[in-house]
């Protein structure tokens, strides 16, 4: 047995449609409330009903957040729910369940086994419904939370129902929270992580979440779409505050549909925005080429799952970077950021309007299914009115959307507010917006264009370097990796390596050389095949990484597996 | 005759001489000026084509996007702020063809927009390939054996999916299009009018005197609000039907359902985000 | 009831319990069975959803490609080899919102396939939003005041654009169901089967008991080839007619049409390019 | 007055719809079966009529194909056709036209005037449209070309046309040579370009005319695209031959269709192709990836002009190499070719296919404007079936479509030839193309579509070196800049100049490193802004070009003016 001192990594295994997503959420606000941190990522299967998936919930009394190989409480709702993770279920691993969802292989001999009848438990108050009240009850006794509080969750989460179903509910919370007493009592399980009291105060959201009210706070106020995992969230999300907050959420016929408007509603005064998949986002590159060309601010959040084609619908990787980059015919300036963290996710997404809106040039947020599925605890936000006001102009006769300027940036104008017209053109054009074949205006309106990239340069954002400044091994990664990375770091118990996170991957930041040199041994973190920011970096410096280490079968990097990389670096 | 949409200097206009588009923008131009649209709340759209690059001359605001997307666009500028008058100019084929998704989806949406189709029943710009509305045995250098696909009908399948206003139009007589223009401009919704214009470079068959012999005006009498006379108009294509041939104000337009006019009229640029009530819903929400 | 289409060993199909999709799937084996289809001679499409994954547990070749893409993909399978017997089977928001355009293609194009398009007026796979055939006031995450749009009528757009068979079925009475299938697959040319199935998990609204009680079958007496009928039936929307509303086989199939079978029916794959002929025509026509 | 050798530059520029490229085919055929090479490239603009257009023909008796500055007979046909072309007359051009045409600027000092009353001739035989005859008259006078030939030509070309009509043409071509005699009897234009026996043998093409037929070589039966600038030639060639070599040509709806029906006419035994540009092309990256996922052959022609979005719809632009490269999401491999000249343009058409359906990968012809409007000569083409046949299997009952094998590559099966069932799925799916949702499965397909990439390897076409071995100088180039950069360099008069010219741009080849280490000083062309090409390179060898001589107005290079950057080369 295992003495576990800080940390407690739980994982719920069932089917689509038993509701462990529900759970999960239920047992992430109850720890939260009992003053520890949490995590959480979800697996689940392309289906609705049946197949298995999983949630692996992370309790801990300092931050914790990534995905870690190692279980060391599970609990199968089903039968054939412990099939999949067989390799991961060990000696240390405390099974505990229902008698019949134990696989055989794990009774008598190595293994800690907790039967209890949980269905069984659940029939007696009144149903399958019950299951979860009484799981999350037993989290609550065995970790000895305090009980009304857990009522008063329940109470408040549930007060649209009715009153004698609520009472059952808190009938099965009972009943779980005496089998979860029980567990503790038995010893089986010994030195659960301790309360902190700054883990109360801190904000629980996923990544979707993020997106969206990064988004809100970047005055987004138009989000046309069509759902496609993982990125369906954010589109729900913006739905479900658009009263609020009066945005218009439109779900468009098809992804060109959306994007077509996103670009348009820019030009009529709105801050617009597209959610979607990569499958999607292939087809929104002649509208990302169309920005390019009528210089229009655009938000599009790409949530990455792997490819090709339909490929894993409901898994992640990191596979489409290059594409973003590159998608859209024809050559424009854009900016592409991937956030590493919680608050990444809120604050690149609010800054993708201002820097999209400041720079007219569209702005790409790559995420993926392993951050936007992941919930987590977060410190909190920073709001205000700076990102979220329109850099717009009001027109006057004569005004022309084109003008040659210095930085490449036009004064912007809208239909409608002031006097002049706004045309704009998917042709090559003049100042005015007209249509034009003449050579030399070509020449000065693709100089115009491009120079912005020259102009954005002091907006970009520098890579963060995570760990000694005296690093002899310099780990670079980008987007969703970033915790993965640092926990892994630790627990090689190396001091010498450093990680330089990306957040901005595009365009490349000129201190990446800098960093690069300074480093006896480098490796690249990539959840893709190729090593597309690896080339990238190799595009614009150069510079070749002695090791890359890359997954790509739809599951994140867990800490153990980046762990003993790391101890192997030379 | 002067139009507030004329330039001070006259543009260099890529139609061909003789081609049905000059007298489909001038029936244009009048409308807007004799309904009195001022020339800073209009919002003119089109995709690519040659009908396509109407909005470069006329006078206004114009958003000329992607081949086949002016649907999409209109319907977003036109949300984003309510105020602008709206008119999409494309072609057959940007409208029907390449865009024909977005076609079935703003019959469904009803914005408050006016679509005015330039069908030539050709693709002009690509030099003379089919476009979807082109009759059968049509030759072309892509169709060598002729059209053999069924001409698309968009006026039968606007009625059929209780459009909001659908009409058919012919350039050769300027007054009654802009009439039947000036009738899609005013009436709230989605108006489709599809307007049939000789190509004189690519389409010799439907030429002028085709499009005189192949059609006829609907009479006084006949009641564009009466669906099953509708449909029954729609399908004729033995003689093409012109006028206003059916018309429903029974639904909201897209404007209207949105959430954010529900509480007042003000255009998306006009409005801020509220700050305290983001942070006030966060910590509400989340912790 | 075991039919050629069945596995050795039973798939695990990815369908909730009690979704109609299952009864579809038996309607359609056993229409398969009946027509004596050999199971090497016909290849399932599909795009992607709940419905697309049909093909999967069907046994035989399938093509199961994008969402929204199933239309082109069968479309050109029977045109590289007219020999086959296509069936598409898609979801209503993959065929008529993703897919839109090519159902309108498919439509003119009349190739010589069977369109069988389960329609749970929800997007099931995405977790239920609204489709285009989802009603009015159907409330959904993304649709959080209720869907205002007009609902998708794919059976008035098909016989507002003359197509070649268009048929509803409801996947409740799976022995109706199959003979509609049959007559769909035994007709030459584009044959659509929209068939209404209830989505247990994502639309509590139009249930089975909804469907019953909102549809009706065509009495014997019907006759699916006047076309004025046939108008006025698809357009009902209160209770939705049930059987085969409209047939027309007046229009050759697409692959009749195409160049290499005017002169014999050999599928591609056994064609052999003519170096001979090549090298003649590039001498005469670019000395 | 300039004494010209070799090699005559003659400039037509008139208005769209004047009939301006018949002329231009008129006087090639004449030309060429006059015994002289011949090379014309069209320019216009994005209209049916009005505006400005021009061709370009050079005649020459030794093979010169590539775009010249130089203007040495400049016929205008009709007011402001001069005015485009004011900085390319020069004093040594001769200026051959109707009076009415010709600008006030260039009479008296400095210019060569011959003022010949073309229209009224043509009035007075019978109208304008006897023009272009009289001017295929005024050039057949001045070269002295046998006009019985002449005449046959004619006649055979307009064998359709009334008898009286052609009578009429026929005095329309004596009045022009009879006006040509006279010019050269005048000594204006001295040492005109003799004639070459082997010129008279060669097969006179277009760019789009090498993909067609390269496609047909390639057997190719099934072509569905939507019509999009410059590729529709290819499109119409392909209707044009339809009926003889038994192709399906189907005009999409639109390009995703267009994409969709090619991979699966190659699903059922099809060898499918699609033409468009990049707008289109931007369309199709979605299909792209469901090529890439199901392993399908595919061959996609694009044929690019200057983005972003429409840009410049009858310009010329090497915009688009990064974006076929990266293009679709997810990680596949592929090929892409971009033929330098018509022998390639035929040869890569025809072995993309082969390669297409040898690896089941889909392969992209990268082609642009400059390229397929220009017409030139080539000796001949090699046709034979060897990449015409099917690479396909009979399949069997247990037929799995996705066998992993060494190679990456497995038996291809069609549906309908054989007892087996051939099952596609664009989810991850296991050998039998079922959807899989297991990791080690995924893994495994993952490597085997990957693997191909070093599969394809032998069949990698190099990069052909052309000049000295012992080079110093080392340009790098692709795609249809070849034959302008080669006549650069001899114009150049450096010697120490050698061209290392990609017609395979993707995979980058191996040798690649090799050469550029060799040179003392290197140097990239690319019809693009960002160099891209020379961004791939970077990327994969870390090579960095001392100088970089890129154009991105619309138009090709000159051979002036990038002769004039050799000759400042270190
Ligand atoms: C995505 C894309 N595909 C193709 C084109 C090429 N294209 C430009 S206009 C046009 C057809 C125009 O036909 P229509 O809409 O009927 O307009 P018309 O020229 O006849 O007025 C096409 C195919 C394009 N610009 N973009
Ligand atoms: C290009 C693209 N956009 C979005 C998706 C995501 N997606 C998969 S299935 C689906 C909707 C399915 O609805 P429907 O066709 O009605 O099938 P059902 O699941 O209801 O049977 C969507 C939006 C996708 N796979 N590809
Ligand atoms: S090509 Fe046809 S439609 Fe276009 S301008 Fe000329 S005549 Fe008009
Ligand atoms: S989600 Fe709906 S349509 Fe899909 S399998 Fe479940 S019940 Fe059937
Ligand atoms: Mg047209
Ligand atoms: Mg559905």
């Amino acid at each position: 047995m295992k003495n576990i001192k800080t940390d407690l990594s739980i994982v719920l295994s069932g089917e689509a449609g038993q509701g462990i997503q529900t759970l999960d959420r239920l047992l992430m606000k109850m720890f939260k409330f009992s003053g520890r941190h949490v995590f959480s990522f979800s697996e689940f299967m392309s289906r609705i009903r049946g197949g298995n998936n999983s949630t692996e919930i992370r309790v801990s009394s300092k931050r914790a957040d990534s995905f870690l190989d190692r279980i060391d409480v599970f609990v199968p709702f089903g039968h054939g729910a412990m099939a999949r993770f067989h390799e991961r279920i060990t000696g240390d691993t405390v099974i505990i369940g229902d008698p019949a969802f134990i696989d055989d292989r794990y009774r008598g001999g190595g293994y800690t086994v907790v039967e209890i009848p949980l269905s069984e438990i659940a029939k007696e108050i009144g149903g399958k419904t019950f299951l979860n009240l009484v799981v999350m009850g037993l989290f609550a006794g065995l970790f000895g939370i305090n009980e009304e509080g857990v009522q008063g969750q329940i109470r408040a989460q549930f007060s649209r129902v009715a009153a004698d179903v609520i009472e059952k509910n808190i009938e099965a919370l009972r009943k779980g929270i005496e089998a979860g007493r029980e567990i503790a009592r038995s010893g089986n399980i010994k030195n659960l992580p301790e309360a902190s009291p700054d883990a109360m105060k801190e904000l629980l959201i996923n990544g979707a979440e993020t997106i969206t009210l990064g988004g809100i706070a970047g005055g987004c106020n138009f989000v046309s779409s069509y759902p496609m995992s993982p990125s369906t969230d954010v589109l729900v999300n913006f739905a479900k505050y658009s009263e609020d907050f009066d945005i218009i959420v439109e779900q468009a016929e098809d992804e060109i549909s959306a994007v077509n408007m996103a670009i348009a509603s820019w030009y009529a005064g709105g801050r617009a925005m597209v959610t979607t998949s990569g499958g999607g986002f292939a087809l929104m590159t002649e509208g990302l080429s169309l920005a390019g060309a009528i210089e229009s601010p655009l938000v599009i959040h790409v949530g990455q799952r792997p490819g090709p084609a339909t490929g894993m619908p409901t898994r992640t990787e990191q596979g489409d970077l290059l594409f973003a980059i590159y998608a859209g015919h024809g050559e424009f300036p854009r900016i592409i950021y991937a956030p590493g963290n919680y608050s990444q996710g809120f604050d690149l997404t609010r800054k993708a309007f201002h820097m999209a809106d400041k720079y007219q040039v569209p702005v790409i947020l790559l995420t993926d299914q392993y951050f936007l599925d992941s919930y987590g605890t977060v410190p909190g936000m920073e709001i205000d009115n700076s990102m979220s006001e329109n850099i717009i102009t009001e027109t006057y006769s004569g005004y022309r959307r084109y003008q040659v300027t210095e930085s490449g940036v036009s004064p912007r104008g809208i239909p409608g507010y002031g006097n002049g017209i706004v045309c704009l053109d998917s042709d090559e054009h003049d100042e005015g917006g007209y249509i034009t074949e003449d050579f030399a205006v070509r020449v000065v309106q693709v100089n115009k264009r491009m120079r912005k990239l020259q102009s954005m340069g002091p907006d970009s954002i520098p890579p963060d370097l995570y760990g000694p400044d005296d690093f002899l091994c310099l780990i670079v990664s980008w987007g969703s990796t970033l915790n993965g990375i640092l926990e892994a770091i630790k627990a090689s118990g190396r001091s010498d390596i450093a990680l330089l996170h990306y957040s901005q991957v595009y365009p490349l930041h000129g201190d990446t050389e800098k960093y690069l040199k300074k480093a006896r041994f480098t490796a690249i973190v990539e959840n893709n095949y190729t090593s597309q920011f690896g080339s990238l970096i190799r595009m614009h410096t150069g510079f070749e990484f002695d090791r890359k280490i890359l997954k790509y079968n739809g599951m994140p990097f867990s800490v153990e597996e980046l762990a003993e990389e790391f101890k192997k670096f030379a | 005759m002067s139009s507030v949409f004329d330039f001070e200097r006259p543009p260099d206009m890529a139609w061909c001489p003789g081609c049905g588009n000059y007298d489909i923008i001038k029936a244009v131009r009048s409308a807007l000026d004799d309904l009195n649209i001022s020339r800073d709340r209009i919002v003119m759209v089109s995709g690519i084509g040659q009908a396509a690059k109407t909005p470069q001359y006329v006078n206004a605001s114009f958003f000329n996007g992607l081949h086949g997307r002016s649907l999409p666009a209109a319907t977003a500028i036109k949300a984003s702020n309510p105020g602008l008058t709206v008119v999409v100019e494309s072609g057959d084929g940007c409208t029907y063809g390449e865009g024909g998704n977005h076609f079935l989806a703003a019959l469904r949406r009803n914005p408050d927009i006016t679509n005015l189709v330039h069908d030539n029943m050709v693709y002009g710009l690509t030099k003379g390939q089919a476009s979807p509305t082109s009759r059968k045995g049509f030759k072309t250098p892509v169709q060598i054996t002729g059209v053999f696909l069924e001409p698309f009908n968009p006026v039968a399948v606007a009625v059929a999916m209780n459009a909001s206003f659908v009409a058919r139009a012919f350039s050769g007589d300027i007054e009654k299009t802009k009439e039947i223009i000036k009738k899609a401009i005013t009436h709230r919704g989605y108006s489709l009018v599809d307007i049939l214009h000789p190509c004189v470079s690519f389409n010799r068959v439907n030429n002028f005197s085709w499009y005189k012999s192949n059609t006829y005006y609907l009479d006084d009498a006949y009641d564009p609000s009466n669906r099953s006379e509708a449909l029954k108009k729609s399908v004729e294509m033995e003689k093409l039907p012109l006028g206003v041939i059916y018309t429903n104000s029974n639904n909201k337009t897209f404007e209207e359902n949105l959430a954010p006019y529900k509480k007042n009229d003000a255009p998306l640029y006009l409005r801020k985000l509220d700050a305290g009530k983001l942070m006030r819903i966060i910590e509400a929400n989340l912790k």
